[in-house]
């Protein structure tokens, strides 16, 4: 079914009756051509764009729970593409690209809105350390423009500019950056991955991957044994469990961050606002509701939900930043669980069992990479090759030194990402 | 309708209030809510999506429709609940998300176009063209979309936050509640009792019901006075809990001087942050409505909230009522309508065999549809025999009662389905150390409730290793609640479950239709729960009627997550205290008042302030001022406060070896009375501080930070002292605050130096890298002969007390040698002149090695990084490695955060060949000087590089240089 | 011409919260302690009994146990930290450096008197520690944290504290407690 | 969450700073080769349930602890001295 304004209209025309399920909800099969662990985003992306670029049809995704259920549906929405450092510039470009036409390519609004990013900084180094990351992006063929104070109050007037304990020095302005409607780009992909035929099956937790003479042969799960040649790991929030049913220990921590939603309010912030001093970062939702983030609560969990001091650090940063949120009351609160990686980078890639593919270490990235992450992917257990825009995502860079990529330059604590 | 009575408000103290502009009466005792019925206010708000006329609908936090805004300017405060609003003198409360007006609101249209905006038709289109999304539909739902306004001002109002703590928390005071917190403070355990109303007491101020001989809203101010006259007891009234987290962490929100006109300093809310060793979760139960066509009318309300308007605030919310249900509450409500003389129009009872002893019209049956746009006029009524239409202008409802669970399940606990109730139930042990008691644990009756009330005390003083006493609980209603679930009255037309968000029962069918079958997909796509209230009206009916649609059973089906907060918090009141300068601690100098005095900008560094310049008479730019500075150290002596650095203070027998440890090259070789540059790494290589650390005594060192990483260095020193080396004997001390240091740089240094010394120096027995003890008018001071200017130079170190005296005479006496102050301008320019790197170059993500610092590796001894710092990937000759730059083009500047590429490469991604990372003109040699990390860049002195900076609009070719541009040779600091 | 006579310095003392304190608001007082020597003294390996010792021959007083203090009003061991006391009041005896690293301290904290009816509940506004009178009683101590600081906190009596930050810190502090007072005081005019 | 420090007693979260696994107290040997340092610097058991970690007491008596915590329940089990949980190892 394809969905359009006509389609909405003939169907409330005629009561609504015409409405069909936007994917199957099949048995597992015996056998697929690729399995993909994880309908997350990632997952979904992936099992996508291994149909439709690839031809791959007789795919599986399996999700111990239901699908989005993990970090795609528990994000702060912001899409971006503002890196620095080789290997992710390449990458989050291409995952833009992808967002700038994947509406029309699912035939799904997922409300990409690309109002605009400012990244704000309060001192000379900060602004230097932003002009190397707007070049950068320039360098990359993105957008980015340097703000001055001035500059920032023109199009963010209810900052606080004459008080504010870090005064806002100016902002780097990343036009095309913006949000989504998170949990619609894993509808959105599960009905594109299901319309071209990719299994979708819920609540099949995978509790053991069969690996033969250093061959992946398929998994076992709670809906029994499933065989495929390729299997992909796509499970940020849990990657270290199910890898170590490969027998992998991963260089990765989880970490719990949170996020907040604000009552419904009547349009005031236009924009995606961060705070870098204070580790907040803002935009308001299409319904009204401020949404807003900040920075993990530093001790590794795997509880989906915080605690005080973080929740209170981050309504801190809010009312040193912007005052006039004040009033705002904070709805909802949520945790999502990171794959924190040594440097603040992801790894796709394949590993030393032939067949199974690895895909994690987003750490608080992992929305806006959703579409480049699922086509690299694809390419990469499509093809056996790494897709040139993710070649930096290399398990084997924390051994060898070689391509790092610590936006951060925080080191290999994996919380500080 | 005020009804007579002798309910909870004082008709001794009326009151006026405006709602959208109009007078009101009432009284001191009222809330808004219950005020507006008093004056017949039927329609008081619109609702998000369809805009249908609401009316009040709850008497309690919970409230889905009435939500209004107070204040004017910068007070304004969006989405305040008008069940919970006290009234006041004077309160202006004006409707939401309607224009022009409450009456006529243009998108009430949107409720025309109903069958076209059912759930999730936005994902199903706006597609088309591509670029109208941001240009025209997310403009256009945006506007719609949202309830109250901000007022767009910084916040003018107080808020705060506070701690407490306590052995028993108790949450709620209603009969549960009372009787917990009763037992609890007369065993002696701290007790702190929370309860959201301003009024102690919980339903029972709300109902007729005796407890022991007394009425039950008497007993319940009997039990608040013993609990006030008691030590060990909190009361906190207009308190809600809004969450639990782990280790017996509470928040709660407390509204401190929201009902009153002028608070004066008091905080209009507090945040506090509650331990509690035990928690008793005594919240009570929600009601919860029955879904039929047109069930959200103005004039449709909660069978318990008309009670509550009767007997607490003496209103009737109708004159003539009926009453629907499917439990004993409605029979109970029709009879508390008859003695307070309103006329019962209709009792209509869902359960099979249902009958009244009551005078009223009885049917046995369901309401199955309303009439009446703006306010209700009439009701249908199903029963065997057909429908039957009554005029009424108000409809009681209840469809039973949902336990307060909401905190039980804050930390991600499932909590169990009860069949008897109909109800979800708290599942024993959700939240460590908190147990349910009453009606939030699903005993529905007084009885029961003051039963379980003192059973959870009694459990928790036992926990808590105190002696229960024998509680002594009084005779109370015990009548059995007797119910039939009933969620949906089937039917054409659309009947709500959730009123704020409009999502109806068709909503929910269509999105199991179309395969959000899971209770989170159905949520998530209905947008059903995500309004204000969180679903506490509507996610129990909403999972039924999921559960019906799926052929599944409502425990199959599941719930959602229950997150904090249990109600809206302001972000004002979570982040009290940190608007203006209140975010972080404010650092000063002692040398601030003397440099603001100068008129030196004052600038962050982390939370330190330091001068930006000390502008002279006639300067009009930061430039000359800096120039200038520059060269007072070059030529003269210049000052300047660096008592921001870390200082740590090492003290111990391995004292040296445990710098060898810390440090890539030695200490445990430094002499007595010298200091020594030390490079510092991450265990991952990576170059984490650098600084100079002197020795003062055989066993005894001083380390100095930078002042950015002056924490994360304690930090790290501590972990290895104690994590690492335990076996190592040596102290470590920050003394950092203790002493206030001044660099004193130029060729008068010296000179300047020996005019304040008791005892003169000179070159030899003061030598570069030299330190010691001296004395000041008698004062025991510090002396270390270091430059981060590349001039001979001291730093003198007195205590802190006599900083800014030390300050003002260095100062005073450099001008008098030419020289003066200079501030963090002029010493960056300096030491880029001597290409002395800072956390601009040691970044975070390089090596000793592209800081040309290799040399520092000591090869004799382990060391934190050393062996990380040693991977392939990290040696390459390829990496990105510090240089000098020169402009060497026409335009003759460098801007930090340009990129660097080869001189025919266009500006691509693919051609980088490195980045600037600091820059400044140099006055001394008279053009810009810049550092930067190239590629090969040692291999590559010499080489002209092209500097792109797009952000600024600047391009120039550089001379790729060595990265010390003054004094190679470093004479100037020896002489 | 340059000074060169060096006993023409006279360098003068500043307090830490000069300009800043007293304030009174309410009940309750805040005021800043007369400078006192404070002296942060860790013992070495296996040194603490024998420094216990010496501290009591020397100083009258026992090396405090966590969270506790020794001495009296003018001379005081505040616990300090593991591992560590804060001496208050008198100079330290030499002979304390053969057991432990001494470190003169005397400059580097505003030490602050948080006194009267209220006191107590102002402090809630500010740390997140227990202040319970069965908890913290007089003469314990504690290492906190103090509106976003790292402090000391000793309670001298019922409603009477004393406050330690950072000296550079003074002005947040003394801007905390009068925002805190004012709020308490105003409370009871509710 | 609230820490109970051997030193301080019962304390609230906000005064301690993680670090991570506690792991990072059996530093390898110089040369012990490059897997056993990747696995030490980088690679993480990183457990859903019991484990083991750094926390520094840094607002309090800067003592650094290992605290052993389910990762799921957040339930605290044991706190020790980093120190004497060294001894332990060593």
């Amino acid at each position: 079914m394809r969905f359009s304004a006509l389609k909405i209209l003939t169907e409330g025309l005629t009561g609504n009756k015409g409405w069909k399920p936007h994917w199957r909800d099949p048995e597992p099969k015996a056998e697929y051509d690729a399995i993909v662990i994880g309908g997350g985003g990632h997952g979904l992306s992936t099992a996508y764009y291994l149909a439709k670029n690839h031809g791959l049809r007789n795919v599986a995704v399996l999700e111990k729970g239901y699908i989005g259920g993990g970090n795609v549906g528990r994000n702060t929405t912001i899409v971006r593409a503002n890196y620095f450092l080789p290997g992710n510039s390449e990458f989050y470009s291409h995952s833009l690209k992808l967002w700038e036409g994947l509406e029309e390519d699912l035939n799904y609004n997922v409300m990409h809105s690309q109002r605009g990013l400012i990244n704000l900084f309060h001192s000379d180094g900060q602004r230097d350390a932003f002009a190397r990351r707007g070049n950068a992006m320039i360098n990359q063929g993105d957008d980015a423009i340097l703000l001055d104070r001035d500059g920032v109050r023109e199009i963010l007037p209810y900052l606080d500019f004459d008080n504010a304990r870090f005064p806002i020095y100016g902002g780097l302005y990343h036009p095309r950056g913006g949000t989504a409607r998170h949990d619609a780009v894993a509808w959105g992909y599960a009905r594109g991955a299901d319309q071209r035929g990719v299994d979708l099956i819920q609540n099949c937790e995978v509790t053991g991957i069969d690996i033969e003479n250093g061959r992946v042969t398929g998994v076992q799960t709670t809906r029994g044994a499933i065989r495929a040649k390729k299997v992909g790991l796509v499970v940020a929030g849990r990657s270290s469990q199910v890898a170590a049913m490969a027998g992998m220990r991963l260089p990765i921590e989880s970490h719990v961050l949170q996020a907040f939603v604000t009552e419904g309010l009547k349009p005031v912030i236009d924009h995606v606002i961060s705070f870098g001093m204070g580790h907040f970062y803002i935009s308001q939702s299409d319904k009204g509701g401020l949404v807003f983030g900040g920075d993990l609560d530093f001790y590794a969990s795997y509880a989906q939900r915080g605690n005080l001091p973080m929740a209170e650090h981050v309504m801190e940063a809010g009312m040193a930043l912007m005052p006039a949120i004040g009033k705002a009351r904070v709805l909802r609160s949520w945790g999502g669980i990171m794959d924190m990686s040594p440097d603040g980078s992801p790894v796709i890639d394949a590993t030393h069992i032939d067949g199974l593919f690895l895909n994690c270490g987003w750490c608080y990235g992992g929305f806006k990479a959703v579409p480049a992450s699922g086509w690299c992917m694809a390419h990469l257990m499509a093809t056996n090759t790494p897709h040139e825009h993710a070649a930096g995502f290399r398990l084997d860079r924390f051994e060898t030194g070689r391509g790092l990529m610590d936006e951060e330059g925080t080191g290999a604590q994996h919380n500080l990402h | 309708m005020r009804i007579d009575g002798n309910g909870l408000i004082d008709r001794a103290k009326p009151l006026r209030f405006s709602f959208d502009g109009h007078a009101y009466d009432g009284y001191h005792g009222d809330t808004l809510a219950s005020a507006l019925l008093a004056n017949d206010i039927r329609l008081v708000g619109r609702s998000f999506k369809y805009h249908r006329p609401r009316g009040i609908m709850t008497a309690g936090s919970e409230e889905p429709n009435a939500l209004v805004t107070v204040g004017q300017g910068a007070a304004q405060d969006p989405n305040l609940r008008a069940t919970t609003l006290e009234l006041y003198d004077g309160l202006e409360a004006r409707s939401q998300n309607r224009w022009p007006s409450l009456d006529w609101d243009l998108l009430a249209l949107n409720d025309l176009a109903a069958p076209f905006f059912g759930a999730g038709f936005y994902y199903k289109t706006f597609m088309w063209p591509r670029a109208f999304w941001e240009k025209l539909y997310e403009p256009m739902i945006r506007r719609a979309a949202g309830l109250g306004a901000l007022s767009g001002q910084a916040n003018a109002d107080r808020y705060e936050k506070a701690f407490a703590h306590c052995d028993l928390l108790v949450i709620g005071a209603g009969p549960a509640g009372l009787m917990a917190a009763l037992t609890a403070a007369r065993a002696g355990a701290d007790v702190i009792l929370a309860d959201e109303d301003a009024v102690m007491g919980g339903r029972l101020n709300a109902e007729t019901e005796e407890v022991g001989e007394e009425a039950g809203r008497d007993w319940a101010a009997g039990v608040v006075a013993e609990l006030r006259a008691m030590d060990n007891v909190r009361l906190m009234p207009r308190t809600t809990i809004t969450g639990a987290y782990d280790g017996g962490t509470y928040g709660a929100l407390e509204r401190v001087a929201m009902h009153v006109p002028n608070p004066g300093p008091a905080p209009r809310e507090c945040f506090w942050r509650i331990t509690a060793r035990r928690a008793i979760l005594a919240a009570g139960a929600l009601e919860r409505p029955v879904a039929f066509r047109d069930n959200d009318r103005p004039g449709i309300m909660m069978a318990g909230a008309v009670r509550a308007y009767l007997n607490r605030w003496n209103v009737a919310p109708g004159r003539s009522v009926v009453v629907f249900g499917n439990n004993d509450g409605a029979h109970r409500t029709a009879a508390d309508l008859l003695a307070a003389g309103v006329n019962v129009a209709a009792l209509v009872d869902a359960r099979l065999g249902a009958a009244t002893t009551l005078d009223v019209p009885f049917y046995a049956g369901q309401i199955c549809g309303t009439e009446g746009r703006k306010g209700l006029e009439a009701v249908s009524i199903a029963t065997m025999s057909g429908i039957e239409k009554v005029q009424a202008d108000a409809l009681a409802v209840s469809g039973g009662w949902n336990p307060s669970l909401h905190l039980a399940c804050h930390m991600g606990g499932r909590p169990d389905w009860a069949p008897g109730i109909a109800a979800f139930v708290p599942r024993p042990g959700m939240v460590p150390g908190l147990a349910a008691a009453g009606a939030a644990n699903g005993a529905f009756s007084t009885a029961r409730c003051l039963a379980e009330g003192a059973g959870a005390a009694q459990a928790a003083l036992a926990d808590l290793g105190l002696k229960p006493g024998q509680p002594d609980i009084p005779r109370a209603e015990d009548g059995a609640y007797d119910i039939t679930p009933l969620w949906s009255v089937p039917g054409k037309g659309r009947a709500w479950l959730d009123f704020q968000n409009d999502v109806t029962v068709k909503d929910v069918n269509l999105a199991a239709r179309e395969a959000y079958r899971s209770v989170e997909h159905m949520k998530r796509y209905t947008t059903q729960g995500m309004a204000p209230d969180q679903g506490k009206n509507s996610n129990v009916n909403a999972l039924a009627v999921l559960a019906d649609a799926t052929g599944r059973t409502i425990p199959e089906t599941g719930t959602t997550t229950y997150r904090p907060p249990y109600v809206p918090v302001s972000i004002a009141a979570m982040g009290a205290g940190a608007q203006g300068k209140g975010f972080a601690p404010e650092r000063f100098t002692t040398s601030h008042k003397a440099s603001v005095a100068a008129g030196a900008p004052m600038i962050e560094a982390g939370l330190w302030y330091r001068p930006s310049y000390f502008p002279a008479p006639g300067e009009t730019t930061w430039r000359q001022s800096c120039d200038r500075e520059v060269g007072f150290v070059r030529g003269a002596v210049g000052i300047c406060d660096v008592s921001t650095l870390g200082k740590i203070d090492i003290q111990g027998p391995d004292a040296g070896a445990f710098l060898d440890f810390v440090y890539t090259n030695m200490f445990s070789t430094l002499k007595v009375g010298r200091t020594r540059y030390g490079l510092m790494l991450r265990e991952d290589g990576h170059v984490l501080d650098d600084g100079t650390t002197a020795r003062l005594g055989e066993n005894h060192y001083l380390m100095t930070t930078t002042t950015a990483a002056a924490g994360l260095v304690m930090r790290h020193l501590e972990f290895v002292r104690q994590g690492l080396r335990p076996d190592l004997d040596v102290q470590l001390v920050s003394v950092t605050e203790q002493w206030a240091q001044f660099a004193v740089a130029g060729p008068k240094s010296r000179e300047l130096v020996n005019g304040l010394l008791d005892t003169p120096i000179d070159n030899e027995g003061f030598p570069f890298m030299g330190c010691g003890a001296v004395t000041l008018g008698g004062i025991d001071a510090r002396l270390f002969r270091i430059s981060f200017s590349g001039e001979h130079a001291y730093e003198i170190a007195v205590p802190a007390r006599y900083g800014d005296s030390l300050f003002r005479t260095l100062k005073t006496r450099a001008e008098a040698l030419g020289g003066g102050a200079y501030g963090m301008e002029a010493l960056n320019v300096l030491r880029i002149e001597k290409g002395f790197i800072t956390h601009a170059e040691i970044h975070g993500r390089t090596t000793a090695f592209d800081i040309g610092m290799q040399g520092m590796m000591s090869r004799k001894k382990d060391f934190i990084g050393k062996t990380a710092s040693q991977r392939p990937g990290l040696m390459e000759e390829s990496r990105e490695r510090l240089v000098g730059l020169k402009p060497t083009g026409d335009v003759r500047q460098l801007t930090a955060g340009a990129h660097l590429f080869n001189a025919d490469d266009p500006a691509i991604r693919e051609n980088d060949q490195g980045y600037v990372t600091s820059v400044g003109f140099s006055p001394t040699l008279g053009h810009y000087i810049g550092l930067g990390f190239l590629k090969h860049g040692p291999e590559r002195i010499g080489e002209t590089i092209r500097m792109v900076d797009h952000l600024r609009g600047v391009e120039t070719t550089c001379e790729v240089c060595n990265p010390v541009f003054f004094d190679p040779e470093g004479g100037r600091a020896r002489g | 011409m340059a000074e060169t006579v060096a006993d023409s310095v006279k360098l003068i003392a500043t307090s830490p919260c000069a300009g800043l304190l007293p304030l009174s608001i309410g009940t309750m007082t805040a005021s800043e302690e007369p400078p006192a020597a404070l002296t942060s003294i860790a013992a070495y390996r296996g040194q603490e009994d024998a420094l216990s010792e010496m501290l009591k021959t020397a100083h009258g007083m026992g090396w405090p146990k966590p969270g506790r203090t020794t001495g009296k009003e003018g001379a005081r061991a505040l616990w300090f930290g593991q591992g560590q006391a804060l001496l208050v009041g008198p100079a330290p005896d030499p002979g304390l450096a053969r057991h432990a690293a001494l470190t003169d301290q005397s400059d580097a904290w505003a030490m602050v008197r948080l006194s009267g009816a209220g006191s107590q509940a102002v402090l809630a506004r500010l740390t997140p520690l227990d202040l319970r009178r069965g908890s913290f009683k007089r003469g314990h101590t504690a290492r906190t944290e103090i509106a976003h600081m790292m402090g000391s906190l000793t309670r001298l009596g019922e409603e009477a504290f004393l406050i330690l930050v950072f000296r550079s810190m003074a002005a947040t502090l003394a801007h905390d407690l009068e925002a805190a007072m004012q709020a308490v005081a105003a409370r009871t005019r509710l | 969450m609230r820490i109970d420090c051997p030193c301080c007693g019962s304390r609230d979260i906000r005064e301690f700073t993680y670090k991570g696994d506690a792991l990072a107290l059996e530093r390898p040997d110089p040369d012990a080769g490059d897997a056993v340092w990747n696995d030490y610097v980088h690679n993480r058991d990183n457990p859903a349930g019991p484990t083991r970690e750094l926390w520094y007491h840094e607002m309090g008596c800067a003592a650094w602890l290992v605290v052993t915590r389910d990762t799921v329940s957040h339930e605290i089990k044991a706190v020790e001295l980093a120190s004497a949980a060294k001894g332990d190892v060593a």
